[in-house]
């Protein structure tokens, strides 16, 4: 059975990685090739081993526990296919942290860092792969309280004290982005994954999804999540917030495919929910993909500049040329713009949207119209969805993978064709920006993130609620101003509306009914006369039954 | 070779009383509490071997159930004492106490041990004569250090105690005028072996007055709200050591009565009616603990609050009952007995390098003292419920027996108290555990003694989280076959 | 396999030669709403021919994304003029790309323009790639929406299949949601095309250009590409108004006739299209830019209403 | 047979009698005049467990109304007297609820608690009689802890309560087997040994026993 041996090879990668990462702690150079090389060796054991499930069979291994607690794997089509987008993040964001981490050099304890990183992505494998609620739990603790430590990794820098401080608090964006940037692109890249998967085995596997009700919840879920992650992405001046909340924004989307999956499946039609549900998983396996890529940009950005506010940013094109470009190609995806993977995940869940509309019957219609009758019918299929209870449609996604290859077909010779002959036959000169008359237009005048966004900030007022101040510091006299100074603080109405309020009720509650423990001795004995009264009164009144 | 476990501390107590320096009393007490360790070991398993012993014309006995509650005494004593060592012998080194003190406090603490083990091994109701000297014996323990706030508490003690068990010793002539009707009035119509052989005769009024009466005595002892008042202030204002024991030993003690009149009186009343008192108390405790966690600024009485929530959590799963309900409750004795004291500990440390109490001026325990600061905040993890420690085991088959047996209400209301609960505890914690350290103190352990102590419970604690032991999960079925 | 290639090449080229001369026409209109000559309907030709041979002037501080934009938007806007019915309902890569396609390859072109009015750095660009993003958004859901209420009828995206059968329904298909669909997608026509109450085409003046102002830094060469790509991107909107909704005499099978009989009903249909956009373009001021969401809540309120009246009348 | 010796006439006169006494101890407001009460309680109590002895001709009830009569009757009192003596108490005990309101809810406890007897009516009519007045005054000593400031009455509270109880198991169960009672009597001399300690404890810091200022353990 060469699948124990690759389960296994994978673990102990994991292992050796975090122990070797101990060891060296203080080589700081040692230490970051140990951890991150064997996370990069363990991520391809983990892509061999879930490709080898996909498309081989379940693979089950049970460790020996007393009678009463067992515990063991147990890695269906599902968990390979977590286990493969987890792998996969891992791979690119360990090779990413080799150099990450000369940020780190001298300053942090590296073998430390490593250690946690190891053993975070251990516990991530192992929650997609426990078979039993127990060990589920208990790796689910290990992955999140793995993961504050991550967080407050940093500790001295401000926003990580308030970010670890709240222990529930972990998944909120701010507590993200607090973490060394490698980790928070796994952190929002992978790590939310997890929660869909729980999401996945407890409505399907678990409750069996028999009950239309909770499609539309998790759709709801889904829509108002989608809706306030991109909200707040949109005003969000740190760079890596931004991310985190459009991470929230993705999983809105992914939890849609889901409550649709569900939907259909509660109402019968067990072809369209599987659509859907691929939709939301392919949407998935993009967003870790592409999120990670953006928060390795994000992370170098960082690395270079040393800061996150996107005020401050501009430019950067000129000075990494390449990681703007991918940073591009991160971006692009991540706004399903076609030609790109985002786009084909978007599409699918649009069409399985559209599809709920509409009755069964033209089901056969459309199932012949995505498979298309023309020339290129080159089926991808993915039809890993077998095991949880929906016939595996060979859903061809030839569609909008063969638009994505017209469109590259015409863009990259006109460009190229473009590039070659301005070059050679017109001149042009080279001046400064038009500024209107202007005499000189320094990097001041241009729009800022904060402008750019200015728009949708005016448009949501009421739900942003933007206290903006204005600071003018004048110099000698009055009139002449020196400088100004603008501040702008958005609502978190999350936060503020919904989270403070029900913790300041707790809180003044049991203020109140903290006066039970009066002091007096003579108030306690009659509390226990009270009880003695009214358990009496139990008897006789209702107790003859 | 019950007569040894129970002659073995007064022996050790007598002893302590007439030694002369410090290195005596604390040689003899150590090798006391070893000796008492090994007969409890011994005793549990023979117990384990042949289920029952009766002697002393079967005035003492043990079953399966006594033997647990046996187990559990011996072992937190046994650690009680080590920690004592440190712990005394730290607060002797500073002058707090002088040898006199020490040594009435080795004699106390081994009658201490001697009496909760008496509870364990009665036969017959005079399971009330045992709780009621445990009262009287950790009542002068707490007044060791004649400060005000230790004497006001252990007035209260006494007096809220002692009015319970009046109430439980009605409950328990109600018993036996129950019992008299169907056995006649021999000696042993008041054993739990023939009360249990004919339980279902009696008659149901009478026995639901008995079991009410029992529930609000031992119920105080054992610290179910509303009869709770007392716990804070004694568990704060003794000694570490000694409210190691009281919140790890003493209360399940309590809590045995209420279980071993539980099982009798349902037999007659119809398990609903005792089930259902029961998650009312489990629910109230819970409810009360809740806000009192929350806004704590007393670390010890945090603890306090939370043993109250935690003897709520025992309440509710006996309450919900099947194999399941009572399998989680009665390790959740064992657990929340491993779990509190090794907290009780931790606290204790904190207590001896930072001498004051507030929550507030104490930070950075991580940094000044390592080991003690790691111990406290993985048992803070542990006590909390959080998965891969022991008490979440429990807590978890308790939950599950709510949904299977039906009180979804009930266990809904539970589940959402614990997550207050966690939040709370872990926000408490949190302050004292990270952070910088308060300027003047310096880094290092108390001494060793408490950190092997806590060693030992740490061990329990995470070991039971993952994998049980066969001949243990036997022994615990065989005390749910008994309470059922 | 050779007429499906000679289809699609000559859609291209009749979709690059008949852009300008809508625009042509738009503004011969709109200037005879005015009491004026107005330029000759030729003039986009011209203006083109000009740009084509001119020097262009590039600012200092400008990335290749400066140069790549207008080509890369030119091309998402090409492709998809293969997908929308033109002249023929029988779209060889009709499978390839559906709806959603076309509206997220306009939003490829946008997101590319937008790019680059950043990357020159004046505040102008900035301005202009801020507005046009702010349109955008309210823009794709309710364009997505109208269409969505046809396709529903039909049960696909595909808009080729959407224009075939509703041209084979005949005048059965005009129905309550259909029309209203049909104002929803023509004020979306009227955002995406950058028409007067939106945004303001002619003009300069920094306070109502949106469109003008992400493409004030070309010239020469690059600003003729963005030019043309504008217009390809109108004419398509309106083929898609014509098709979609009134598709009669579009040519379902290839046949000589038929596709001269599709081209010239085509030609009218756009021509009366842009009768009505020139006759809305004088008729009504510049809104301001925060009185749009309104205006754009209309339309898709009205997209929203056709969805919900088809599903009640067929009770679906 | 027992119900011929439960409703002869001494013993109705005894039971009256103790709640006749509790009723004094209710009324008292000197601490001297609530000892003696609580002393003539006790061996009123001795005297019912004697006749029950007698009548039922169980011997160890002999022994446990002798222990009563020595522990209860003159043991405990002087201990009382002794710690009153000793602590220079004043002699009057301040109270929450005024005496005349304490008799009245003296009064409508004892009626409550034969009301409650009868609605369970299990027993017969007289030993229900007993069980009720055991009943009332395990409630009467509860309430008068309540409502007494001073430590020593509380001590006292918890004492009638106990004598309730070994009322009501006399006439329930003509008394528990020996070794319990003896061990029962044995807890409750030491309790009140220690009860003492913790009085002079008490007074020793607090310089007084007045129960109201003892309120700094909060929340």
């Amino acid at each position: 059975m060469i699948y124990n041996n690759i389960f296994y090879g994978l673990i102990i990668f994991f292992l050796i990685g975090a122990m070797l990462s101990i060891v060296f702690n203080k080589k700081d150079r040692l230490a970051t090739y140990c951890s991150f090389l064997s996370a990069v060796g363990a991520s391809v054991f983990g892509i061999i081993f879930s490709l080898s499930v996909i498309f081989g069979e379940t693979f089950s291994l049970s460790l020996s526990g007393s009678s009463f607690l067992k515990f063991g794997f147990f890695v269906d089509r599902l968990s390979a296919f977590f286990i493969l987008v987890i792998s996969v993040a891992v791979f690119a964001v360990s090779i990413y942290s080799i150099g990450y981490m000369r940020e780190y050099y001298g300053k942090k304890n590296i073998g430390y860092l490593g250690f946690l990183y190891n053993i975070f992505i251990l516990s991530m494998i192992l929650v997609v792969s426990a078979n039993n609620a127990i060990m589920f739990l208990i790796v689910w603790q290990l992955m999140s309280v793995i993961s504050f430590f991550l967080v407050i990794f940093e500790h001295e820098k401000p926003e990580t004290r308030k970010a670890g401080i709240v222990p529930l608090h972990i998944w909120l964006p701010y507590a993200h982005p607090a973490a060394p940037s490698n980790v928070s692109a796994l952190m929002s890249g992978v790590m939310i994954k997890t929660a869909i998967y729980m999401f996945i085995r407890v409505f399907f596997d678990f409750l069996g999804a028999g009950v239309l009700w909770w499609g539309f919840l998790v759709f709801a879920l889904g829509a108002i999540s989608a809706l306030t992650g991109i909200m707040y992405a949109v005003v969000e001046p740190d760079i890596k917030r931004m991310l985190a909340f459009s991470s929230i924004e993705n999983i809105g989307i992914i939890l849609l495919g889901i409550g649709a999956s569900m939907i259909f499946l509660a109402s019968g039609s067990p072809a369209l929910s599987a659509i859907a549900a691929i939709a939301a998983l392919y949407h998935l396996l993009n967003h870790s993909i592409f999120k990670g890529l953006l928060f390795i940009g994000a992370g170098s950005i960082l690395f270079s500049t040393h800061t996150k506010n996107i005020e401050e940013l501009g430019g950067l094109i000129k000075k990494m040329p390449v990681m703007a470009l991918l940073f591009l190609i991160g971006v692009l995806s991540i706004s399903a713009l076609p030609p790109f993977s985002g786009f084909v995940s978007e599409w699918l869940l649009l069409q399985s949207l559209l599809l709920s509309f509409n009755s069964t019957d033209t089901l056969d219609r459309i199932a012949t119209d995505f498979t298309g009758a023309g020339a290129f019918d080159r089926s991808f299929s993915f039809g890993f969805l077998g095991n949880a209870g929906m016939p595996s449609t060979a859903i061809s996604l030839s569609t909008p993978v063969i638009l994505s290859l017209i469109l590259l077909f015409i863009s990259i010779p006109s460009v190229i064709w473009y590039i070659k002959n301005i070059n050679t036959r017109g001149k042009h000169q080279v001046y400064e920006t038009w500024g209107c008359g202007q005499p000189v237009l320094t990097a001041r005048n241009e729009y800022t993130a904060c402008a750019f966004s200015k728009p949708a900030q005016m448009w949501f007022k009421n739900i942003f609620r933007p206290e903006r101040e204005l600071r003018a510091s004048y110099t000698v006299s009055p009139l002449i101003k020196e400088s100004f100074k603008f501040e702008l603080h958005i609502e978190q109405i999350f936060e503020r509306y919904i989270y403070l309020p029900v913790t300041d009720i707790i809180v003044s509650r049991s203020r109140t009914i903290k006066y039970i423990q009066t002091g007096s001795i003579h108030a306690y004995l009659a509390y226990i006369f009270g009880t003695m009264v009214i358990l009496m009164l139990y008897i006789i009144l209702g107790g003859s039954s | 070779m019950i007569e040894y476990l129970l002659l073995a501390p007064v022996l050790i107590s007598i002893l302590c009383f007439f030694t002369k320096t410090r290195k005596q009393v604390e040689s003899v007490s150590l090798a006391g509490s070893v000796v008492t360790l090994l007969l409890g070991l011994l005793l549990v398993v023979e117990v384990y071997k042949y289920e029952i012993i009766v002697t002393w014309q079967n005035a003492l006995f043990a079953d399966s159930f006594s033997a647990f509650i046996v187990l559990i005494v011996s072992i937190v004593g046994f650690v009680a004492s080590l920690y004592s060592i440190g712990y005394m012998g730290h607060e002797y080194d500073h002058g707090v106490i002088e040898v006199k003190k020490l040594r009435l406090y080795y004699s106390l603490f081994h009658i201490f041990m001697f009496t909760m083990l008496l509870v364990g091994v009665t036969n017959n109701l005079g399971l009330w004569i045992a709780i009621e000297m445990t009262t009287l014996v950790s009542a002068l323990l707490m007044i060791l250090y004649s400060r005000k706030s230790s004497v006001e508490a252990a007035w209260k003690y006494m007096i809220i105690c002692t009015v319970g068990i009046t109430f439980a010793l009605f409950g328990t002539i109600l018993t036996y005028y129950a019992a008299v009707d169907i056995l006649g009035e021999t000696g042993d119509a008041l054993n739990w072996t023939s009360l249990i052989a004919v339980a279902d005769q009696f008659d149901p009024t009478i026995m639901k007055l008995a079991f009410i009466f029992i529930l609000i005595g031992y119920g105080t002892k054992a610290g179910l709200a509303p009869m709770h008042t007392w716990l804070p202030d004694a568990y704060s204002e003794s000694p570490t050591p000694v409210g190691a024991l009281l919140s790890g030993t003493l209360v399940n003690c309590a809590m045995y009565g209420i279980i071993r009149f539980y099982s009798i009186a349902s037999k007659s009343t119809g398990a609903d009616f005792t089930g259902n008192l029961m998650i009312i108390f489990g629910l109230l405790s819970l409810g009360i603990a809740v806000p009192f966690i929350i806004i704590q600024e007393d670390y010890k009485r945090l603890l306090a609050y939370s043993s109250v929530e935690h003897m709520g959590i025992i309440a509710l799963g006996i309450g919900f009952g099947g194999v399941f309900g009572i399998f989680g409750a009665i390790l959740h004795m064992f657990n929340h007995a491993m779990t509190k004291s090794l907290m009780f500990f931790g606290a204790g440390n904190i207590l001896l390098k930072h001498d004051t109490k507030e929550i507030f001026n104490v930070t950075g325990v991580v940094k000044t003292m390592p080991v003690t600061g790691a111990m406290f905040v993985v048992g803070t993890l542990a006590l909390t419920g959080s998965p891969p420690f022991s008490i979440f085991i429990s807590e978890f088959t308790i939950l599950a027996a709510g949904f299977s047996q039906g009180h979804i209400v009930a266990t809904v209301l539970f589940l959402l108290f614990i997550i207050m609960i966690f939040a709370g505890f872990f926000n408490n914690v949190s302050k004292m555990a990270f952070g910088m350290p308060k300027p003047g103190i310096e880094k290092g352990e108390v001494s060793r003694w408490t950190l092997f102590a806590m060693g030992i419970l740490m061990v329990f604690v995470i070991v039971l989280g993952v994998y049980i032991p066969e001949p243990f999960y036997v022994m615990i079925m065989r005390v749910v076959e008994i309470v059922r | 396999m050779i007429s499906q290639i000679a289809i699609s090449i000559s859609q291209i080229i009749i979709i690059l030669a008949l852009a300008p001369l809508l625009s042509g026409i738009i503004k011969k209109i709109k200037a005879f709403f005015q009491i004026r000559k107005g330029p000759s309907i030729f003039q986009p030709y011209y203006d083109i021919a000009k740009l084509l041979r001119k020097d262009s002037v590039i600012s200092e501080n400008v990335s290749w994304i400066f140069h790549a934009a207008p080509v890369i938007s030119f091309a998402a806007v090409l492709t998809a003029g293969l997908i929308v019915p033109v002249f023929i309902s029988q779209l060889p890569f009709s499978f390839a790309g559906d709806l959603i396609a076309v509206v997220y390859l306009f939003a490829l072109a946008r997101f590319f323009t937008a790019l680059a009015s950043l990357d020159a750095g004046s505040s102008f660009g900035g301005m202009g790639g801020s507005r046009e993003m702010f349109v955008a958004a309210m823009v794709e859901p309710a364009l997505m929406l109208s269409i969505f209420a046809v396709a529903l009828n039909v049960g696909s995206t595909n808009l080729s299949l959407i224009s075939q059968t509703v041209s084979a329904m005949g005048l059965s298909a005009v129905s309550p949601y259909h029309l209203l669909a049909f104002v929803a997608l023509f004020i979306i026509a009227i955002a995406e095309t950058g028409r007067i109450p939106v945004d303001n085409p002619s003009t300069h003046l920094e306070l109502t250009m949106i469109h003008e102002a992400m493409i004030l830094e070309y010239s020469g060469k690059q600003l003729a590409i963005v030019e043309i790509s504008a217009m390809v991107k109108q004419l398509l909107v309106f083929s898609l108004l014509a098709n979609i909704f009134f598709p009669w005499g579009i040519a379902t099978k290839i046949s000589a006739v038929g596709i001269a009989v599709a081209l010239l009903v085509f030609l009218i249909k756009i021509v009366i299209l842009g009768a009505l956009m020139a006759m809305v373009e004088t008729s009504t001021a510049k809104w301001r830019l925060f009185r749009l969401p309104d205006l754009l809540s209309i339309s898709l309120m009205l997209s929203f209403l056709s969805i919900v009246s088809f599903i009640i009348v067929n009770g679906g | 047979m027992e119900e011929i010796v439960f409703n002869s006439g001494i013993m109705q006169l005894l039971i009256a009698l103790i709640l006749a006494s509790t009723f004094l101890i209710l009324g008292s407001t000197r601490l001297y005049s609530c000892v003696k009460a609580f002393g003539i309680q006790s061996f009123l109590l001795a005297c019912v467990a004697w006749v029950v002895g007698f009548s039922t001709g169980k011997i160890d009830l002999y022994i446990v109304a002798f222990l009563t009569l020595i522990i209860k009757a003159a043991v405990i009192p002087y201990i009382f007297i002794y710690i009153i003596r000793e602590i220079k108490v004043k002699r009057e005990i301040e109270l929450y609820v005024g005496i005349s309101p304490s008799l009245i809810i003296g009064g409508v406890l004892v009626v409550i608690s034969y009301y409650l007897i009868r609605s369970i009516a299990v027993i017969t009519e007289l030993s229900s009689f007993a069980l009720s007045a055991s009943m009332s005054l395990v409630s009467i000593g509860l309430f008068i802890m309540i409502s007494r400031k001073k430590a020593i009455m509380q001590m006292l509270g918890i004492l009638i309560m106990e004598n309730g109880l070994f009322l009501g198991a006399i006439s329930l169960t003509h008394g528990m087997p020996l070794l319990v009672e003896l061990g029962i009597f044995f807890d409750v001399l030491i309790a009140v040994l220690i009860m003492g300690i913790l009085i002079f404890r008490i007074n020793k810091t607090f310089e007084t026993i007045d129960t109201d200022k003892l309120k700094t353990l909060i929340g």
